[in-house]
């Protein structure tokens, strides 16, 4: 039982950290607002370059074979700094799905997704609407009992516009040609939604810290009667009520991400808690990050509606708090044995 | 106690509906943070002035109806039931409009009133300063006194609709060697006086709901001075209560959303789990109770009571239900709760008045401070 | 349209407030808990005396036929004071119930009953242990689809103990003898429930009201770090916040008041309304008041826990928040009209 | 990290469960409140000890087995799984005993530990004083060096277990001229001094769970001594951590409460609206997080790392917790949640826990004072 990171889960994390600092700063993410590509395809390729988008590979093809908990830890620093590229769906939702798809979907897969150079779009009845459809080679769809791929030019869809304009969303209509499977489809949906669950809730996690720092900045900025306004109690509890909620719902997910490492029977009901735990902290981090910034933080010079956005399109995509809930209390009354248990491990 | 409405109030409700029906746009106008919506908002509110429906409670002589508030609160309840256009006008109709009533002279009533009535006068709030937010007693720019007019210097900020208003009203520091709360007084100014410059704020759906107003040795006759000088925060603090009151928040605007949401989870509690549920229903139980509770002090009002800390209370109490209600709605929404496509209007009506739900705590005093206020002033604690 | 008292009402009120300051005090009702009766016969016979226990009842019947708004403003005094004695039930469960039930139960009471010198106590499934039975001439008894009536000597009964020692409670285990009917059941069984709703919602509201009092006077009191803790913002803003809720729940009993009083058709929601949100402004203000106290409150020798303890009991019986929430939402739903309905009144 | 049980500590595990099956005594014990109940609740600490399970992180010289802390977390797992009795001397053994090791001398470890593990030395707190609660630097209860010996006047409030406790542990002033923080001591004083006076404090339970301390120039030795004179704030800082953090607060009891709750809503899902779901999965999942947690800060402490604000953010979190735990089980409960009588057991534990939850966020450090300290230590707000 040993829940501390390795020195080299925490340098993935500090480099992925200190890369975003310096190449996805509030600024370009807004130059990608303003000139509506919000997809930065030289940070893409730095990324790309860094290793980023191959980490979780298999050392024999080209990547470093990093594990989930590793993973997580990067893709919080990717909510950190709201990061617009499908970094974590491609690591998450494709590289690690992998391995679990059966041949005739995978050699699609292998033949069309080159890492770094293109990306594959993921859809799923829990996140319907695919990021950056337009620009990815292909998508891979998941339906009410199979699962399909398809070439991008092969799909017609329409776009959509989300809330956070950092997210470019789309409608599918239809797909004229693709390979579908429903072999083990159980097991494979039940899979990609709890990848769906856990890289949100990272991202959320993320995110909610990013709110924090920027509030408690700002709370140490900003004067009101004569004083910063961090130094009344109101803002100090409101501010310490979100750290609480961080602090507990960071453990859950690296445990989740420990449950998809080690193929826990259980990893599906740890990462939905994942997610709950997460999108709560999310929530109550928005709530009261307005709050402390008054009148500025309802504006759309502060930077924290970047962060804001964000957060509100993952709670809501691959199952919102409300889906997690029902999911937990599903597996937690599946079976008499359940009911009563007491341990964590 | 007969908490029934009348045959009369009865008969007058449905005289709005009808008038409604008739007259609301049957197509959503564009938002009013826009420069032609903002045209098409004000466009309504001449429409409402045609059929005398500006302020029901004011004299006919103004535009008004001379009704009681209790007729308000139908108007209102068949204003939201008619998904009539949002208020261009409320810093005048429901803010500066009962301030001029109480502290204005004839002359200035007259002049005002009916401007504001017909929609001539679109009114932006002129009281934040870059140093004064919740702290509106630390005021800066000044209004100086030479013979028969005032020179004003200094910005305000966080000034709501100004950025296509025709005039904005708010608090001055005429005396210069005054302090906090005395030497400030309550003065109209016209966004068209040279020198007067306004930026629009952006604020979170990109559209200009604000805007600064930097003024620079701006000329303004003493005639614009409502009330006598540095009787200024007395005046103001009689038009936050308004804000926070009655007036600006009628309860069918929340009693509406319950509703809209008791819709939305009935339709979808196939796709969202039971405990929902309870959200839904706190919703109903606190949108009625802020209605009964409103009834109740229109009462007291109507017997001659005056409204007290009610509306520190209340500020809390529908800014927090209006959140939680949106909230609650994106979450039966599932995965389309961040679309704010045109071809997805429910979803879109919902994110639109979520994100609109978290400036509830913050504007008109923040919720900490109304918290303050009921704290000192009702429960007696120390300052 | 007029949401105003009568003179009148707010006379029964203020003689019942003036009459409890005096003679129901914390100290008096320690002393009951000390010799354990908490049924002080003394008070009572002065209560009946005042004509509070004949209040409602017609002229007619050597009462003062007053409504039932100006008995809840009678009863939110009966909380505010922790009143032992089963006041608000006679006036509220028999008095106010008494015209609705058949001629054979009616006859029954009537002649067992004889206001001020005796009283009936009522069990229902929603609060199955009767409040001082031993005490008690006889019982109203609601079952799953009957009710009855019963002498308490016809009555086999044990005593049970309530964390609110101003409670005397009872299980029934068998009645000998009774008059029992199921004429109008439905009818009935929903305005007795109506009624016990609206009644603890209005006892609830007057403790919430006297937590408050009690916690703004201790924190004007009490210093800590050189300052009465009062002037500190946590304080300020955690009573501030039971203060919202009681503003807020007030007049929903008002409401449900005047709905019985019209037989309006929606009177069982607009108690069930009114219980619902009693129960939870006096939730938050236990929670808070004991918290404003800090560790005094967890005495005993503060007089806050007798109130704390009716408030308890009192969200527990005749329907909690939960069965309340359950109502609201199975009438809100039961019609496709009401799903919409946008109106107060 | 690796987090799962290696195959030892599954099988100390076991060890430990296997002790507890014979020896936690079949019929539950009388509150530890009652003269009575107390001697049970010692006697249950001197069969722990003749198992060597009194602390099983202490060394074996003092009576422990010199094991890890996953070991103590598995121990506490196991501990509330069996529905062992409550621990009568937890101000001892999670309080005293981690600050005895760290700051204690030789003479000092050997005297007081093994007593502690035997349990002939139950220990009270003797920090609050009637002007010093949660602001414990205006302590003002006195010790004067004179000679080789401490003579002690004043008074000490909301001393926990001091009814029948053998021995107390605080802080006193023992530089007369000194402020605030400054020239305070932490010393140990038998309960059986002449001059020391107690008086207990019935709480809401009518119980005596704290007492007053009363000092009337009782004289003890310098021995008694932690630490230097003049060192007690800091040596108390450190036992105040260890109170809220991870030794007093095992997860295993919010668990197991967790674990029950579910069971009673399922037992009894058919008599309430399934809203109450949502508070029971929230139960699991906060209490599951919590656990997770406190795994991840033992891990860091085993690593050579230090506790340091979770304590704050850990005693908010389980509190509030409790709290709601306990208010949720009521609401499942319906009307018989006010029944405290031997023969409804059930109801009986749940008002018992219920109302021994609202003490959570008061004692050890109000939740407020912890919200103050993450502010100013954790986010850097300013005092």
């Amino acid at each position: 039982m040993n829940f501390n990171f390795t020195e080299e889960q925490l340098q993935f994390k500090n480099t992925v950290k200190s890369f975003l600092s310096d190449e996805c700063s509030p600024d370009s993410i807004r130059d990608g607002w303003e000139a509506k590509k919000p997809f930065n395809h030289d940070r893409w390729n730095k990324i790309a370059n860094l290793g980023v988008l191959s980490s979780n590979l298999p050392e024999k093809d080209g990547g470093f074979g990093i594990d989930q908990v590793a993973l997580s830890l990067m893709i919080e620093e990717m909510g950190y700094a709201a990061l617009p590229e499908p970094v974590a769906e491609q690591i998450f939702l494709i590289n690690d799905l992998m391995p679990l798809l059966p041949d005739s979907i995978k050699e699609e897969i292998k033949n069309t997704y080159q890492t770094g150079s293109n990306f594959i779009s993921v859809a799923h009845p829990l996140s319907p609407n695919p990021l950056f459809l337009n620009d990815a080679a292909g998508l891979l769809l998941f339906n009410e009992d199979t699962y399909q791929f398809a070439l991008t030019e092969d799909i017609d869809f329409i776009s959509l516009v989300s809330n956070d304009p950092s997210r470019e969303l789309s409608k599918i209509n239809s797909i004229q040609k693709s390979v579908s499977s429903s072999e083990e489809f159980e097991k494979i949906n039940s899979a990609v939604a709890a990848r769906g669950a856990l890289m949100t809730g990272c991202l959320l996690i993320g995110l909610a810290q990013k709110m924090l720092d920027l509030s408690s900045l700002y709370a140490l900025d900003r004067t009101q009667f004569g004083k910063p306004i961090g130094s009344f109690q109101a803002i100090k509890h409101m501010l310490a009520d979100v750290a609480v909620k961080i602090e507990f719902a960071r453990p859950t997910i690296f445990r989740a991400a420990h449950s998809l490492l080690e193929n826990n029977p259980k990893s599906a009901l740890h990462c939905a808690h994942a997610k709950y735990m997460s999108a709560k902290a999310a929530e109550l981090a928005c709530k009261n990050s307005i709050q402390a910034h008054g009148a500025m933080g309802y504006t759309w010079e502060m930077d924290l509606h970047i962060f804001m956005r964000k957060a509100w399109s993952l709670m809501a995509c691959w199952g919102n708090e409300d889906k997690q809930q029902d999911i937990i209390y599903k597996t937690l009354t599946s079976s008499e044995e359940e009911l009563g248990v007491l341990y964590t491990f | 106690m007969k908490i029934n409405f009348t045959e009369e109030q009865n008969l007058f409700r449905e005289e709005v509906r009808s008038w409604l029906e008739v007259n609301v746009p049957k197509k959503p106008l564009l938002s009013l943070d826009t420069k032609e919506g903002f045209e098409q908002h004000r466009e309504w509110e001449k429409t409402l002035n045609s059929g005398n429906w500006s302020m029901v409670t004011w004299p006919k002589e103004y535009g008004g109806r001379g009704l009681d508030l209790i007729r308000w609160l139908i108007f209102e309840e068949e204003y939201y039931r008619a998904e009539a256009p949002t208020r261009v006008n409320q810093n005048g109709v429901f803010l500066l409009g009962p301030t001029l009533m109480e502290f204005g002279t004839h002359e200035q009533k007259s002049k005002f009133l009916n401007a504001m009535a017909t929609g001539d006068h679109i009114w932006s709030q002129g009281w934040s300063e870059p140093g004064a937010g919740s702290d509106m007693a630390a005021i800066r720019t000044t209004a100086v006194l030479e013979g028969d007019h005032y020179k004003i210097n200094g910005q305000k900020t966080w000034s709501s609709r100004a950025a296509y208003a025709d005039w904005t009203f708010g608090l001055f520091r005429t005396d210069l060697q005054s302090e906090r709360h005395r030497g400030l007084s309550f003065i109209l100014v016209s966004l068209d006086t040279p020198g007067v410059t306004v930026r629009p704020i952006p604020q979170l759906d990109g559209e200009p709901g604000f805007a600064e107003i930097y003024f620079d040795d701006v000329i303004v006759s003493r005639e614009n001075l409502l009330g006598e000088d540095g009787e200024g925060w007395k005046i103001a603090m009689a038009t936050a209560g308004f804000e926070r009151g009655l007036m600006l928040r009628s309860p069918a605007r929340f009693q509406q959303t319950a509703a809209k949401l008791l819709k939305l989870y009935y339709k979808n509690k196939d796709h969202c789990s039971p405990m929902l549920q309870s959200k839904v229903v706190e919703a109903w139980a606190e949108s009625e109770s802020y209605a009964l509770s409103i009834y109740h002090t229109a009462s007291k009002i109507l017997a001659g009571g005056s409204i007290g800390s009610e509306s520190s209370l209340g500020k809390i109490f529908w800014s927090e239900l209006d959140h939680m209600m949106h909230q609650t709605a994106l979450k039966i929404l599932g995965a389309s709760a961040e679309l704010v496509d045109s071809s997805e209007h429910d979803a879109a009506q919902w994110i639109k008045g979520f994100m609109f739900s978290y400036g509830g705590p913050i504007y008109a005093g923040t919720n900490e401070i109304q918290k303050n206020i009921i704290a000192e002033r009702l429960l007696g604690l120390p300052k």
